[in-house]
């Protein structure tokens, strides 16, 4: 009997229109729709789409939380062996929504997750621990050459045969380490690479430490007087409550919030959600964490020009890399569509 | 976060681990107290602490007003 | 300095009247092993010997230490000095070695530390042990209530005195292959091969306290500097495991013995490098011990010159950071180094592998995730305690299933992800 | 001041300076990590032993409690430990039988019992060297 496969596309390629339907709601047909029908072609009758679900890119982004729950109980009594999203190439929110119902669905229901996408897609860096992502080219061009890969890859998962490593099955790399016995002894391998490097030449390692890039500096404030300075803090300040329930560690969102009219944080507004210090000073007074009072007395004595009336929050704590990466990329976005001049980061 | 920052608008960090900051990539650093309270310091009164608060953000704005071509620690 | 290794090929075991060697038979005296091992009023009166051949329906569990059966021709001292024999140097003359033997100590000491061997099956497969004829010593303190430290040290003695006496007894025998190594003095080392690069092992050794202890001519190994050893002297037995916790990666008696990262080494010594020191070094608790031991150990590779070493850890956790700061220190003095580890990435391998890193660990080979899950069938017959399962450093309560067969992490299988190196097993990314 | 900073009873009333935590080693290693982030050192590795964190349900850190600037290697080492700790699987005291429970709170000791002799911090070295070292439920 063939597999049951659940798939998952956007609007756009069920043929229900682009950016404007996107806001389209969840639904599931039991159909083969869109890109699926090359999927059926490659799956070659050892599994079959038992139903698709088709969910507007801008609905599921705004509404992840329902969106995710609603789907997960439409597929259920579908009862997938399973699922397939995608592929999302290089579209931003379709590979966001690709790898949270990849990561939901395989939470819930414990069945292999495959997707497809451009490296560069923001859903690569936020799901890939989660999902198998075959590394797809950045437009839908390159979909006769995703949809075999991803099936293939599938077969493989659905069969349970080992995977090989990502360079040879086509997938990007999970970060998940996997034990194999290797054709020579570990302590020949280890002379056999302190050879190479002793000569200079180029050899893998088998187990890659955390490196570090830079970034060229910014050109200084000409003009602080007239600068719009913004707030960004690793260091968890958010309001008291903290209404967005941001993780006290690895955390998987940063807060946005609104200092309009605020003078000064005090233990009545405002706190810390991070877990990785005593907190005790900051709940006390944020000012030690988030300078606001500081920045208002100088905004009112005309040294800076105006402090920026949003501050955003995260949590340095155990956040990883990636998520950090993807943190910093929207928040500049939002400062400088804001007119931002400069930034003060504070982390504790 | 600090260097996608840096890729958009000028920044400067402000923390108490100069090592750690050094290491994420930050270009305009700013040493500050201590990790539980980077811009404070409990042990002093609330008016000398906000002195002190002051004098290491205005330290932050200088920072980034300073032309600079490699990462710099910026300590007075 | 110049050692021979005398071998005789060990492919089957049996008990007999008279301990010796013949037509690759060790026959084995058990009378006078349980006699040997008895003298010690430490350990008590329902002692055992037992064989377990490779391929075998056999488990052993819990397994302290491994080690392969050595005993001196000629030549000054004799095997495991400081520890069964003199203080005197050894390394030099011949030494003659029953290869493919090992004697295997087994019994508890505390109810979660040793490890298990398969002789086959899928656990086999893990450990260099399943693939040696094994005589297990089988052992219980005379007093239940004894000091864990002189049980321990009891344990570790009858080991090396079998593992001598085994040897000993087949001395009048000629052996089949006769490995000749010749290590010139510092002085001639140093002009030697001028175009290749200088090179050097640092060997760090776990020393933590007890059950966590390595031992050098019979001294801890914690109360040492870093010092220079030959690397003849470490196959007579100069370094003894007084080390089992995590049984995956622990230096046995055996892998000291049979160092394959020596063995590599010295194979390769005058083709690719020139291979001039071995420096062994401490894991020690405090931050103290460790700054100063890999500041020790990184200066006497600086003070000789070397253009690179290959640095090998024991253990996981506390150890990664003297790892770390051995690499960084060296590197830092323009040293090259590769690193040998071992994981700890969590049952799903998704975990950080290392409690602590550097940019500077660009060539870092692992011996695997120690994390990941077996299921070792059942065994039609347990040498050892095999309730001991769910309390083993790897298991958790439900590990053994009542048909007999254990679910555990690698961790508990004896030199499963050894960080000398000495199997086949690493781990790549997914 | 030198103490130690510590979840095993039965060490903690064994040492003259020490500090008990009521809770699970990853209790013991946040209560140092606030101690490290107030200027404190840590004397010896948070992770000592080589049990695994889903292991040893016991944790015992000496540090020199004091408040100075931030020391990098206590920090990077404190913060590591933590690390490793909340990425895995905790096993707590009460997880075990009484002599498994019993037998790690021993191998703890005996692990700093070098360490805290060395620092002048045992009091009763009968204490530390007992065979079998009574773990005091709490």
């Amino acid at each position: 009997m063939a597999f049951r496969i659940v798939h998952y596309i956007n609007q756009f390629y069920a043929g229900i229109g682009g950016e404007e339907k996107a806001d389209y709601e969840p639904e599931i047909r039991e159909a083969v729709v869109g890109p699926g029908m090359a999927l059926k072609a490659a799956f070659k009758g050892e599994a079959e789409i038992v139903a698709t679900v088709i969910c507007g890119d801008s609905h599921f982004a705004s509404n992840m939380d329902d969106d995710t729950a609603k789907i997960l109980g439409m597929i259920r009594e579908y009862k997938p062996d399973a699922f397939i999203a995608g592929p999302a190439f290089n579209a931003g929110r379709y590979g966001t929504a690709c790898g949270a119902m990849c990561a939901a669905v395989a939470k819930e229901f414990g069945i292999p997750v495959i997707s497809g996408m451009y490296p560069e897609n923001p859903g690569v860096e936020m799901f890939r621990k989660y999902a198998w992502i075959i590394e797809t080219p950045d437009s839908a061009a390159g979909m006769r050459k995703a949809v075999p890969a991803m099936a293939k890859l599938a077969l493989k998962l659905l069969k349970g045969e080992t995977l090989g490593k990502p360079s040879e099955e086509g997938y990007i790399e999970r970060g998940i380490r996997k034990n194999m016995f290797y054709g020579k002894l570990a302590a020949q391998r280890c002379v056999d690479m302190f050879v190479s490097k002793l000569k200079g030449e180029t050899f893998e390692t088998e187990y890659p430490m955390p490196v570090f890039d830079r970034v060229d500096p910014q050109p200084a404030v000409k003009d602080m007087k007239h600068a719009v300075i913004a707030l960004v803090t690793s260091g968890g300040i958010c309001p008291k409550g903290n209404p967005d329930h941001i993780e006290a560690s690895s955390a998987s969102k940063f807060g946005e919030y609104d200092i309009t009219g605020v003078n000064d944080l005090t233990s009545e507004t405002h706190c810390t959600a991070h877990g990785g210090y005593d907190a005790t000073y900051a709940d006390q007074d944020a000012d030690r964490v988030l300078p606001v009072d500081v920045l208002r007395d100088l905004e009112r004595e005309g040294v800076i020009g105006k402090l920026h009336n949003k501050f955003y929050t995260t949590v340095g704590n155990g956040t990883s890399v990636a998520n950090a990466k993807r943190f910093g990329a929207e928040i500049v976005n939002r400062l400088v569509n804001d007119g931002v001049t400069a930034v003060i980061l504070t982390s504790t | 976060m600090v260097k996608e920052i840096e890729r958009k608008l000028p920044v400067v960090h402000m923390c108490t681990i100069v090592p750690i900051s050094q290491t994420v990539g930050a270009n305009r650093i700013v040493p500050t107290i201590a990790i539980p309270h980077p811009f404070g310091d409990p042990s002093k009164t609330p008016e000398e602490e906000k002195a002190l608060r002051r004098s290491l953000v205005e330290r932050g704005l200088k920072a980034l007003q300073t032309e600079i071509t490699e990462q710099t620690v910026f300590t007075e | 300095m110049k050692l021979e290794l005398h071998r005789l090929k060990v492919n089957s075991l049996k008990f007999g009247e008279k301990t010796g060697f013949a037509d690759g038979v060790l026959t084995v005296n058990k009378a006078e092993i349980l006699a040997l091992i008895s003298e010690d009023p430490l350990l008590g009166k329902n002692l055992d010997v037992d064989i377990a051949m490779p391929g075998e329906s056999v488990r052993v569990m819990p397994v302290k230490d491994v080690i392969e059966p050595r005993w001196k021709l000629s030549g000054k001292g004799q095997v495991f000095p400081g520890m069964i024999s003199d203080v005197e140097t050894v390394g030099e003359g011949q030494t003659l070695v029953l290869s493919g033997c090992a004697v295997l100590t087994a019994g508890k000491l505390v109810r979660f530390q040793e490890g298990i061997i398969d002789m086959s099956g899928p656990g086999a497969d893990y450990t260099p042990y399943s693939k040696t004829c094994n005589v297990v010593l089988v052992l219980e303190p005379s007093d239940p209530n004894m000091d864990k430290h002189d049980y321990e040290k009891a344990c570790r003695i009858a080991g090396l005195k079998t593992a001598a006496y085994l040897a000993k007894s087949c001395a009048d025998v000629k052996a089949d292959t006769v490995e000749t190594f010749e290590l010139p003095t510092m002085r001639e080392a140093m002009t030697q091969f001028p175009e290749l690069p200088k090179v050097g092992y640092i060997y760090m050794l776990q020393t933590q306290g007890l059950l966590h202890d390595t031992y050098l001519y019979g001294v801890d190994v914690k109360k040492i500097l870093p010092t220079i050893i030959s690397p003849l002297e470490v196959m007579d037995g100069a370094i003894v495991s007084g080390n089992c916790v995590s049984a995956c990666d622990k230096n046995s008696t055996y892998s000291h013995l049979n160092n394959p990262v020596i063995a590599d080494m010295l194979k390769r010594h005058g083709k690719d490098f020139n291979f001039v020191a071995t420096i062994v070094t401490n894991e020690n608790v405090t931050l103290a011990d460790k700054k100063r031991s890999s500041s020790y150990a990184a200066k006497l590779a600086g003070m000789l010159g070397l253009d690179g070493v290959v640095i090998t850890e024991e253990g996981f956790g506390n150890p990664d950071a003297d790892l770390i700061m051995n690499c960084r220190k060296c590197e830092q003095l323009g040293i090259k180094t590769a690193l040998l580890t071992d994981e700890y990435a969590g049952q799903d391998g998704a975990s950080q592998s290392l409690a602590d890193s550097c940019p500077e660990g660009t060539a870092c080979v692992t011996a695997g995730n120690a994390n990941e899950v077996i299921t070792l069938p059942p065994m039609s017959k347990v040498i050892g305690y095999p309730e001991e399962a769910n309390v083993i450093a790897g298991g958790w309560q439900g590990s053994l299933a009542d048909d007999g067969s254990i679910t555990v992490e690698l961790q508990a299988i004896t030199g499963a992800t050894s960080e000398l190196g000495y199997t086949k097993l690493g781990a790549y990314t997914l | 001041m030198l103490k130690l900073i510590t979840n095993n009873a039965g060490l903690h009333v064994s040492v003259s300076s020490s500090e008990y935590v009521d809770g699970s080693s990853l209790d013991v290693l946040i209560r140092v990590r606030g101690l490290v982030h107030s200027g404190s050192i840590i004397l010896t590795h948070p992770l000592c032993g080589n049990l695994r964190p889903n292991q040893q349900p016991f944790r015992s850190v000496i540090v020199d409690a004091e408040s100075r600037a931030v020391d990098l290697d206590s920090l990077s080492i404190i913060e590591s430990a933590v690390n490793v700790y909340q990425s895995s699987k905790l096993v707590f005291p009460k997880d075990f039988d009484d002599k498994t429970r019993a037998d790690y709170a021993y191998i703890d000791s005996e692990l700093m019992r070098e360490s805290l002799g060395r620092y002048g911090l045992i009091r009763d070295e009968r204490l530390c060297n007992a065979p079998s070292l009574k773990v005091k439920e709490v």
